[in-house]
């Protein structure tokens, strides 16, 4: 059997252990290769780089666990960009199974990183049911919809809410979402409140979110983890999502690279079609 | 000792051991996948089980059957249990009754859902001006995929023309599609061996 | 016909909205019946000294444990029902999901062959799509994330409508069939 | 036989009259809601042209349908498991029974448990939810008895097997590389385990046939299957596999309303274009 026929019927599991290494050797150690920053990152990051100091903000992490990989680095790199700017941050979770859990665990890790105090300098509101009623219900008053954060404090103990009653004293809104929560945002807050906002999404709902960024309803975009890895690298903290690009982009020319020999194999023998039988239709 | 039996690695072993049994079934089918596989269909069926139990059979209607509100609920529950009557040969027919109910409002609703919430409103989005390249490219792409879809003539002539330009823009979607969603799975991977690596056995940070 | 739909009130909302309860509750009690099928083949199995009866037999148990604490043990935060979910079930859900990262890569790699012009251009609008993705794509080629999204915005979403309407002219057909009673072979041809 | 129609029918009716819930936005009072009159149009217009072509059908006319290859594959897939004696895999798709793609893919299994109940093929169709489960035996079981096969069902045959998608695939995993299927057949509304499932299959060597509406899993089956049917194709493949005129008077009664909507959209995008009577086109789509 000649090389390119070797190259069009490869055993799967020779493919699979490539990948598996092409993960696990930048998980291991990073190769940090470089990233170039597409314009939606780029006025995602003038957004919330532009707000003034001490602006209260909302930060809505509507995920599920499953996603983890893709959301979780762009909540990090968002939350210690706020951190840095010292703004402060009314964060809160439309996905109730483990979406309150990771915002608490993100938002707890980043804020000591940066010194910040929970009440003061942040809040986990945690989520409530319903997403429509809470929507809307957070225009009028927040403490109807959420009288106690995700800790159980009530909001009245907590320095931060006090000053936050309703929208009205939150300047700025930064979604990081795994689902259509981010088109309820964007049809019912921002359309009826003009609260002005960005959003970072997993890769497979990007191409539909930029209408949004289109239309001026979204201010800056992040997509999946190229997103994140790009904002990282705006930040200048350098993290999971990066060394994750490593990844992609190995497996990608992984990819690439077998359809390419495996074209040319089929190339190169389809003259010889009696030694091949390995594919059908 | 103790502080062996709250370290992360033993926590985590669990999640861990399933983990990496369910990859092994990459390289082959084996015992540790088979043991993964049981266990997981098991534990999963059992959950479904105690979700329904919880937010089906007490909330919407144990609830309110002994509250006494809602004595229609009985119907359904009739229909539910007829659906037992298959096991009893002389009227295994009556748990057809049932499934005619479900497959019967079905088609109801999705016949007008069908109507008023795709078919309408995707035509209409179609309604654009030729005023710009992009326009004219997504009108001509809706028609030739919906008329590849032609069933009543061969594809030959003008019809066979228009359905391969139409199987032409179905596969620049598809292959669009696919090296799209790579990205999105390989994100997944690259969680779970962060998991392994980064949190289980702490080997990087 | 469909009354409901353009008739509103009192009595035709609660109809309509009852049907759907209704449906959500056949399918509660139907939950048994899966249960009973799952149980039946798998004792089987155990019964019959079948070569995986072990298996069966834990699959029996996580079962039995996984429902048995789910009906009598509570289903909050910190109940054994959800840490089993949390630690065990969920983490293999995530694996079972993440395999699709191996066979997005062996799929593309065997079904990606230029054999015709449809299958050619299928092939290189996913190499375009993947190279546009990746920072490597843009040092190549400035435009190629553009290019991607452009395919993404433009002719994928053409169709993706076309295949909408069409499959919805496919299903409303399918309803009226089922309707009138010609499409049933779920109740026999009788 | 008679009873059971009559209830059936009645069921139905009533079936149609509550078919609605789903849109119970506030609008304008009244008692009817005169603002989706051009619904009713719709439907009234879409069930006529089916209803006219079923009727010519019945009449004895014969139609043209064009054939497609996956659904000739379907009877080579039985025959090559009947020679091999391999059983043939089945998944209705992995969505519950208030689907109508779970209903199109049952109304496919009637016809595929036929086929494999003339060669005396076993059969496999584990199945996700419990009522698409009930619903899949009794047309299997019909199928049968149609066919002349009067044993009692192996519990085997429709399963049950887990209770949520992922671990469902693992199971069908397993049990596609112990079994060794030399044809599986997907046809309904499936999600991201779509991939999963056939490339399972295909690490098998199962021959691959696969149907959904669904268009974001099209691309993995079309990569990963032998044959795949494409929306419409998928909803039109129990009338194809029938082949009852009724049924394929029906397709054509769909075709005609294909080719009004590209009708309407030609007009719309004319009038769109010109910048004049765009407006009649949208109050003649418009949903409200």
């Amino acid at each position: 059997m000649s090389f390119w026929q070797l190259m069009q019927r490869l055993d799967r599991r020779i493919i699979y252990t490539l990948i598996f290494v092409s993960v696990i050797i930048p998980t291991l150690f990073p190769l940090k290769l470089p990233t170039a920053v597409t314009p939606e990152t780029m006025s995602f990051f003038n957004a919330v780089d532009s707000l003034p100091a001490g602006s209260r903000i909302l930060f809505p992490f509507d995920c599920w666990p499953s996603t983890r990989a893709e959301t979780e680095p762009m909540a990090v790199a968002a939350l210690r960009h706020c951190f840095r700017k010292n703004l402060r941050v009314v964060g809160l979770s439309n996905v109730g199974m483990g979406g309150p859990s990771v915002l608490e665990n993100v938002m707890n890790r980043i804020a000591e990183e940066n010194g910040k105090v929970y009440g003061v300098d942040y809040v986990n509101l945690g989520y409530k049911a319903n997403y429509q009623a809470v929507l809307l219900g957070m225009g009028s008053s927040i403490e109807t919809i959420f009288p106690a954060d995700h800790r159980g404090t009530r909001l009245a103990d907590l320095p931060l809410m006090r000053e936050v009653p309703n929208y009205d004293s939150l300047v700025y809104t930064v979604i990081v979402s795994d689902n259509a929560m981010i088109d309820y945002w964007v049809s019912l807050v921002n359309a009826r409140y003009s609260m002005p906002m960005v959003a970072g999404v997993t890769a497979v709902m990007a191409p539909k979110q930029m209408s949004y960024v289109q239309a001026g309803q979204l201010q800056g975009l992040l997509g999946g983890m190229k997103g994140a890895a790009e904002y990282e690298t705006l930040v200048g903290a350098v993290d999971k999502a990066n060394r994750g690009m490593d990844s992609q982009s190995l497996i990608h020319l992984l990819i690439i690279g077998f359809i390419v020999l495996g074209n040319v194999g089929y190339f190169m023998t389809r003259n010889d079609k009696r030694e091949y039988h390995g594919e059908r239709g | 000792m103790s502080e062996f039996f709250s370290s992360p690695f033993v926590v985590l072993f669990p999640t861990a051991f399933f983990t990496l049994a369910l990859y092994s079934f990459l390289y082959k089918d084996n015992p540790m996948f088979k043991f993964a596989e049981h266990v997981f269909a098991g534990l999963s069926a059992g959950y479904y089980f105690g979700l329904i139990h919880h937010s089906v059979i007490v909330q919407q209607l144990w609830t309110p059957l002994s509250e006494g509100t809602d004595w229609i609920l009985i119907v359904p529950t009739v229909l539910g249990v007829l659906l037992f009557a298959r096991y009893v040969p002389r009227i295994a027919w009556m748990s057809r009754l049932s499934l005619a109910f479900v497959i019967g409002s079905t088609a109801g609703i999705e016949f007008i859902r069908q109507l008023h919430g795709l078919i309408l409103p995707q035509v209409s989005k179609t309604l654009m001006p030729l005023d710009s390249i992009n326009n004219v490219l997504i009108i001509v792409g809706v028609l030739a995929t919906l008329i590849y879809f032609y069933f009543s003539k061969p594809h030959k002539g003008v019809l066979g023309w228009t359905a391969s330009a139409g199987i032409g823009f179905i596969m620049v979607a598809f292959g669009a599609h696919f090296g799209y969603t790579v990205m999105a799975r390989v994100s997944l991977l690259i969680g779970r061996i962060q998991f392994l690596l980064i949190e289980w056995l702490r080997v990087a940070s | 016909m469909v009354v409901a739909f353009f008739g509103r009130g009192v009595v035709v909302d609660a109809v309509s909205d009852e049907a759907l309860r209704w449906q959500t509750i056949v399918g509660g009690i139907a939950l048994l019946l899966g249960v009973f099928s799952i149980v039946q083949v798998h004792w089987r199995r155990v019964a019959t000294r079948h070569e995986d009866r072990v298996y069966s037999a834990i699959l029996l148990l996580c079962l039995a444990v996984m429902a048995g604490f789910g009906v009598f043990g509570g289903v909050g935060t910190g109940s054994v029902y959800d840490w089993l979910f949390e630690n065990i079930q969920s983490p293999m859900m995530a694996t079972m999901f993440s395999m699709l990262a191996f066979f997005i890569a062996s799929a593309g790699y065997r079904a990606f062959r230029a054999r015709s012009v449809p299958s050619a251009i299928l092939l290189v609008t996913a190499i375009i799509v993947m190279l546009g993705r990746i920072p490597m794509g843009q040092y190549l080629y400035d435009g190629l994330p553009g290019w991607a999204t452009w395919i993404m915005t433009v002719p994928s979403v053409a169709v993706q409508r076309g295949i909408i309407i069409g499959a919805a002219l496919g299903a409303a057909s399918m309803s009226l069939r089922v309707l009138i009673g010609i499409e049933r072979t779920y109740l026999g041809r009788g | 036989m008679k009873i059971l129609s009559t209830t059936v029918t009645t069921l139905l009716v009533f079936n149609i009259w509550a078919a609605t819930a789903f849109a119970q936005d506030a609008a304008p009072t009244g008692i009817f809601r005169f603002e989706r009159i051009n619904i009713l149009i719709a439907a009234v217009l879409f069930s006529a042209a089916v209803l006219w072509y079923i009727r010519r059908a019945v009449n004895g006319e014969k139609f043209y349908i064009r054939p497609l290859p996956g659904l000739s594959a379907v009877d080579e897939a039985v025959g090559r498991a009947t020679e091999m004696g391999r059983p043939v895999v089945f998944i209705p798709g992995t969505g519950e029974l208030d689907k109508i793609q779970t209903i199109a893919g049952l109304s496919v299994l009637g016809r595929v448990a036929a086929a494999t109940a003339r060669c005396r093929t076993p059969l496999r169709v584990p199945v996700l939810y419990p009522l698409p489960m009930a619903a899949a035996n009794e047309v299997v079981k019909q199928a049968y008895l149609d066919e002349g096969v009067y044993e009692p069902l192996d519990p085997q045959t429709v399963q049950y097997v887990a209770g949520e998608s992922f671990s469902y695939s693992a199971r069908i995993g397993g049990m596609m590389l112990r079994e060794k299927p030399a044809a599986a057949i997907y046809m309904g509304e499936f999600s991201a385990e779509s991939l999963l499932i056939a490339e399972m299959g295909q690490a098998a060597g199962a021959i691959q046939i696969a149907g959904t509406a669904e268009p974001e899993q099209l691309p993995f089956f079309i990569a990963s299957c032998d044959y795949t049917l494409i929306g419409e194709e998928f909803y039109a493949a129990s009338a194809y596999l029938s082949g009852e005129p009724k049924m394929l008077g029906a397709l054509r009664g769909q075709d005609l309303m294909k080719i009004v909507l590209v009708i309407v959209i030609l007009g719309g995008v004319a009038s769109a274009t010109i910048g004049w009577g765009e407006q009649i086109w949208r109050s003649l789509l418009q949903t409200l």
